[in-house]
């Protein structure tokens, strides 16, 4: 048994039973090399489905099982285990403020113990890919908010984790970047079929990257919506003209409770 | 300021004192604690405080901080802050006539004297002070170079005889009291005083000159209640109520321990006669800073007419609480 | 859900808190008896634990030792501290806060603090008497440095996005002290008040030891003294409880006064 | 003289001359009750703009007026009044992490002195305008993401400055709670005739908003263009629909060299 | 563009490194004449000034002082203060990451602090020798608790999100330890070093007072035995000179070691 099981995963961050809790018993299974994104209004749990995925939560009942081994409740060992396979991107950046964007980037690779000249290639590379190769030198503190939010995707990038959970790793970047970072992040996940966990806002991001579509719910987090994307790959920029695209956003829209943003729509 | 005020001639109102030990509450101290504790200040028309203090430098330094006003320390200490310093003191009475301190060592490998101690290590309790400058005058006298003892710390007499086991010195500076404790504890000591070997006079009262001029009078009666206290300690048929008057002071002190220590000091008080209690000898004044000066202790004589005081004795003697 | 083995280690920390201390206890003495025993270091220097705990048991169950001593120990402790954390958080302020402050300040700060006290006694005992005074300003100036410095490092490490909100609001100074440096300068007071309630014990009991006619350096002193090495260790043990029990007080406040820390948060969680 | 004078700004964070500085020569100005957006790639400039805008960074020449008075390089009490009607919200959430959300949005109340009773209800308002009146007592990080972000919104808004200065302030929020914080925003601004300058990295958001585009590029930052929305108010969401818009938004996207977005196209 | 306003206080601000101290010792210097002329304090208690300046010109210039009394001295504190970093910052790590630890060693921890050191000092002689030994084990143990105290505070002040990167790049203890959590508690350590080193000079200090045959201890002890209270001041100046420029290489090593650190950067920087 391959993947990331979510089995009826509750999470209670008080415990005033009277209350809905953050995350209702969601059961979520995740097969190896797809590729998910999750979407839901703000407050609705996507984050903490996350770090519960990532290991970084418990959950109050239910467990989370990578690649069939139970990771909720594990020993550390196992849990380090089960998690040196998984990279993270964090909703709010978390870099080492004392490292300059290239070491930074170089966190996971240390951890991993490779050689210092291919650390280095591999950093340089991925601060490339993100468009921040000029910033290398500078420490966070001297990197504006999106650059920051970048070099934190380089991070994650750098050292090829079988599954990748990004937490709106693309929030803070303008159109631009944002859509070649897209088209990079579904080359990568077609040469290497990482297993990938998607938060975002958007809708029309989550169709054009992902496999399958989960849509949240606040109050109690649960699932309302699990779709899948059948949109051929490589996708286009083009890919989101299409009828079926056109469709699938306004379906997902629909459950998000937006109607159609009118806004959206315009564009 | 305001004790001046009360101490003026004429006065009517208590005078207000405080007199500063020489070291803690010991039973050293016997003859202040008495002198307060059984009213023999207050017949005199004086409140004097006795406060304790942790050594001859504190002695010697409250006093001319006007903090206290008399206090008690070896000979010495007064004689090199007068001569080198030109202290403002005057001693104006010796309670204790014989030098407490011995040279001790353990009764299997015993010192003899002083001589043998050239090219060895002594413990003593702290370093510099009076026990230095008289271990200097006692190598001296055996004509060994002074230099020659090597002088360790190690705090109280009795530690120090667990660094002679251990061979890290062969002897220390203690007092009787601690020999006695050794030796209840098993531990046999071997021991010679140093007064054996160069008599000084050992504590002395003092003040400062300021005081002793303006307010002579009061001087003599501080020395009169003193003297009372003194007799009093002497006087075994008072034994109970001086070691109650001491438990005053020093709660922790068992009764018996002491009246161990109280038999032990009571001969140093009476070491020159029993007829010449308190008395201030001039001349050993003399020779001590003989000595001092040879020794280069101090750099030139001070006059000891204008520092020791020998006459106050005998009025003090007169007053009587 | 969880493993079995997990909740198991999980009791016996929780247990912990009863059994360690005693646990260590039993272990010195162990050593300690054994130490004397290979070493046959003298009763002067090292009395057995047999003797100090009987020392102790008088000592504890004698009400005047509280009623004199410990509690003169705890009052001059109590007030030295209270005068060094005005003093050290006023300090460690305007220190953190100005530069220039800091510059011209700090070496007469730092001069106060390197220099012996034994060697200032007499201008202690002038300056603040034979009494208590003296004792709790000596408490006072070795306790107030731990805490300026920690309550200066506490204000210039005030993250800059929250130091930025405090202008762009618009708020004046007393505002920025009031609600938004000290509130963040707390817990770096607390580690400070940490060290400094220890220093302000010792301060205290350094100061009794110089004169004074009762707390548990006065006694202890006495004790020496008077060669009752049993008792003195007795009294060793008796100040290292009474700290104790003071740096207890000032460690649980941290969970009062600022819950809303990561320093806090960590030790409320089961760390992951 | 009122608004705000940006006056041939140039900001350098390295002394190093050879490198572009990332601000040059910058000018811009806004009149009063004006509504303008910035936009621009990450990192060209638009924070460090705006935070020289709110008196937190110090133009390496040139200078800042606001209201006809010199910002830059003026005393403190100056500052300090110059600024007491400037409203910022930051592009990283900074709430005081030991209040809860209502005392962290009743802050520039406390610091108006504003009676209790009064705070609290104008508190209170601002959270449910924002959608959090459910998390007032929640401490930030008990909050996620989003959530923070709004509580900076809802605290900005609370002591009705003349001037508001927002940085990316809906980057976390999902589409329909941003739909709606716009319309809200729209609303503020013509009730209360405020002088906006607005960061995002979204088109439409700023077609949408603002009276007035400027758009920056990078290294050196510099303003390329400056256009005129003309779109009457008050615009609801389905004025993203017209043609006017459409052709804006277009023109923009050309000047952020973007070509167009085809995903953003397909929306 | 500037106002001239500004650049002239500014102008005065940094050329206050240089006059600063000198100032505030004149004015010392006036203030302390005036209360010798006012109180007529006695010169053996607080001695003038003048004579003071005299003993400190004497012993600055006799080269038997430096390279006897001040470098046994230093190499005490030195060493005194090496040790207290590497027990404190390995206590501090153990007990910041693990609330068991603490648990246990906390209070025999404290109760080291707590006790006072001159009721053991022939234990320390005992163990540690009549030589430097002591003193450096005086100066390790009185310093190193606010280093062990502020490096268990920086431990757990690690941001939590920080620490998660650590989880979620699957790094092993050693290197969470010696890449993560040292280089963030580093600034804590170093505000804790600020104390340490004066902790460790006095303790040393006192460890010579307490016995011992050089350092500047003993010979403000002799002189305090000799009644040469203008040298002892002089010696105290000496001491506080001394300490001060401990103290500020310790400052000035967060320059070096933390440059990226707010409490750093605010202060390269002219505050807004
Ligand atoms: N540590 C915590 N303590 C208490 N409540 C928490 C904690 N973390 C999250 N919550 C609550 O759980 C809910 C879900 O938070 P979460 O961060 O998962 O939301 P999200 O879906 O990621 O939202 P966003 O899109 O704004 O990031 C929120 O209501 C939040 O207040
Ligand atoms: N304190 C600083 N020190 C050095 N360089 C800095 C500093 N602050 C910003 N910079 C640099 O200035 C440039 C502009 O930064 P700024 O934060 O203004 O960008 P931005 O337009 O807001 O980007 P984003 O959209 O990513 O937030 C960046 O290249 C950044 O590296
Ligand atoms: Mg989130
Ligand atoms: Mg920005």
């Amino acid at each position: 048994m391959t993947g990331i099981h979510v089995d009826s995963v509750t999470k209670r961050f008080d415990q005033d039973a009277t209350k809905p809790p953050t995350l209702d018993e969601i059961g979520l299974s995740i097969a190896d090399g797809e590729f998910v994104a999750l979407l839901g209004p703000s407050g609705c749990g996507k984050t903490t489905l996350l770090r519960m995925i990532g290991g970084l939560e418990q959950p109050t009942s239910g467990s989370v099982l990578i690649n069939g081994e139970q990771l909720s409740g594990a020993s550390k060992t196992t849990r380090r285990k089960l998690l040196a396979n998984v990279g993270f991107v964090f909703q709010e950046h978390n870099l080492l403020p004392w490292r300059n964007a290239l070491a930074n980037v170089a966190v996971p690779l240390e951890v991993r113990k490779v050689p210092k000249a291919e650390r280095l290639r591999i950093a340089e590379e991925m601060l490339a890919l993100v468009g921040l190769s000029e910033a290398a030198g500078k420490l966070p503190h001297e990197l504006s908010g999106g650059m920051r939010q970048r070099v934190a995707i380089a991070r994650a990038l750098a050292y090829d984790p079988d599954i990748l959970l990004m937490d709106e790793p693309f929030g803070a970047v303008d159109a631009q970047t944002r859509d070649s970072l897209n088209l990079e992040l579904q080359r990568i996940w077609m040469q290497r079929r990482k297993t990938v966990v998607f938060v975002t806002h958007s809708v029309p991001e989550a169709v054009f990257l992902a496999d399958r579509v989960v849509v949240m719910r606040a109050a109690p987090g649960q699932i309302v919506e699990d779709l899948r994307v059948t949109i051929p790959r490589p996708r286009s920029l083009d890919a989101s003209l299409t009828q079926d695209f056109l469709a699938t956003t306004a379906r997902l829209r629909s459950h998000l409770g937006e109607g159609t943003s009118a806004q959206e729509l315009a564009k | 300021g305001e004790d001046d005020k009360s101490s003026a001639p004429g006065s009517a109102a208590t005078v207000k004192r405080t007199y500063q030990t020489a070291l803690g509450y010991n039973v050293g101290n016997a003859p202040e604690m008495v002198a307060r504790e059984a009213g023999f200040f207050s017949k005199l028309g004086l409140d004097v405080n006795v406060i304790s203090s942790t050594g001859t430098p504190q002695a010697l330094q409250g006093v001319l901080a006007k903090t206290t006003h008399y206090s008690r320390v070896q000979s010495i200490s007064i004689v090199t802050a007068v001569a080198n310093e030109n202290a403002p003191y005057v001693a104006f009475g010796t309670p204790v006539q014989r030098s407490a301190f011995e040279m001790q060592s353990l009764a299997d490998k015993p010192i003899k004297s002083v001589a043998e101690l050239a090219g060895k290590n002594l413990g003593v309790i702290s370093a510099g002070g009076t026990t230095d400058v008289l271990i200097t005058l006692m190598a001296r006298k055996e004509g060994i170079d002074p230099a020659s003892i090597k002088r360790k710390v190690v705090g109280l007499g009795v530690a120090a005889a667990e660094f002679a086991k251990r061979g890290e010195i062969v002897a220390w500076v203690g007092s009787a009291a601690e020999r006695k404790a050794l030796e209840a504890a098993g531990t046999p000591v071997s021991s010679f005083a140093f007064d054996d070997v160069v008599a000084v006079p050992a504590d002395t009262y003092f003040t400062t000159k300021e005081e002793f001029s303006a307010n002579r009078e009061v001087v003599v009666k501080v020395l009169a209640a003193f003297y009372a206290g003194l007799e009093f300690v002497l006087d075994t048929a008072n034994d109970k109520k001086t070691i109650e008057y001491i438990r005053n002071y020093n709660r922790e002190i068992k009764p018996e321990e002491a009246q161990r220590q109280l038999d032990l000091v009571r001969p140093l008080y009476t070491a020159t006669g029993k007829d010449k209690l308190m008395t201030v000898d001039k001349a050993r004044w003399a020779e001590l800073q003989e000595s001092l000066l040879a020794e280069g202790v101090i750099k030139q004589k001070a006059n000891l007419d204008d520092v020791v005081i020998d006459s106050l004795v005998a009025e003090a003697k007169a007053v009587k609480p | 859900m969880k493993p079995p083995g997990r909740n198991w280690r999980r009791a016996i920390d929780r247990s912990l808190v009863w059994w360690s201390t005693p646990l260590v206890l039993v272990l010195l003495y162990l050593i300690w008896k054994a130490y004397i025993a290979i070493t046959g270091v003298s009763p002067f220097v090292l009395p057995g634990p047999a003797a100090v705990f009987e020392a102790l048991k008088e000592q504890v169950t004698d009400p005047y030792i509280w009623k004199v001593h410990v509690w003169a120990t705890f009052t001059e402790t109590l007030w030295g501290l209270g005068i060094a954390i005005v003093i050290g958080v006023t300090l460690g302020f305007l220190i953190g806060k100005s530069r220039v402050l800091a510059r011209v300040l700090k070496p007469f700060i730092v001069a106060t603090q390197v220099t012996p006290k034994v060697a200032l006694a007499p201008l202690f005992v002038l300056w603040f008497g034979f009494g208590p005074g003296s004792k709790i300003a000596l408490a006072a100036i070795v306790s107030f440095f731990p805490i300026m410095t920690n309550t200066a490092f506490g204000i210039q490490s005030l993250p800059r996005s929250l130091r930025e909100m405090g202008t762009s609001v618009g708020a004046r100074t007393w505002y920025r002290f009031g609600r938004i440096e000290l509130p963040y300068t707390l817990a770096y007071i607390l580690a400070g008040l940490e060290v400094a309630i220890v220093l302000a014990t010792i301060g205290a009991i350094v100061g009794e030891y110089l004169g004074g006619d009762k707390g548990l350096g006065r006694y202890a002193l006495n004790l020496q003294n008077n060669l009752q090495i049993d008792m003195l260790f007795g009294s060793i043990v008796l100040m290292a409880a009474y700290g104790l029990v003071l740096y207890g007080i000032v460690v649980a406040l941290k969970y009062f006064l600022i819950p809303w820390h990561e320093s806090v948060r960590v030790l409320r969680e089961d760390q992951i």
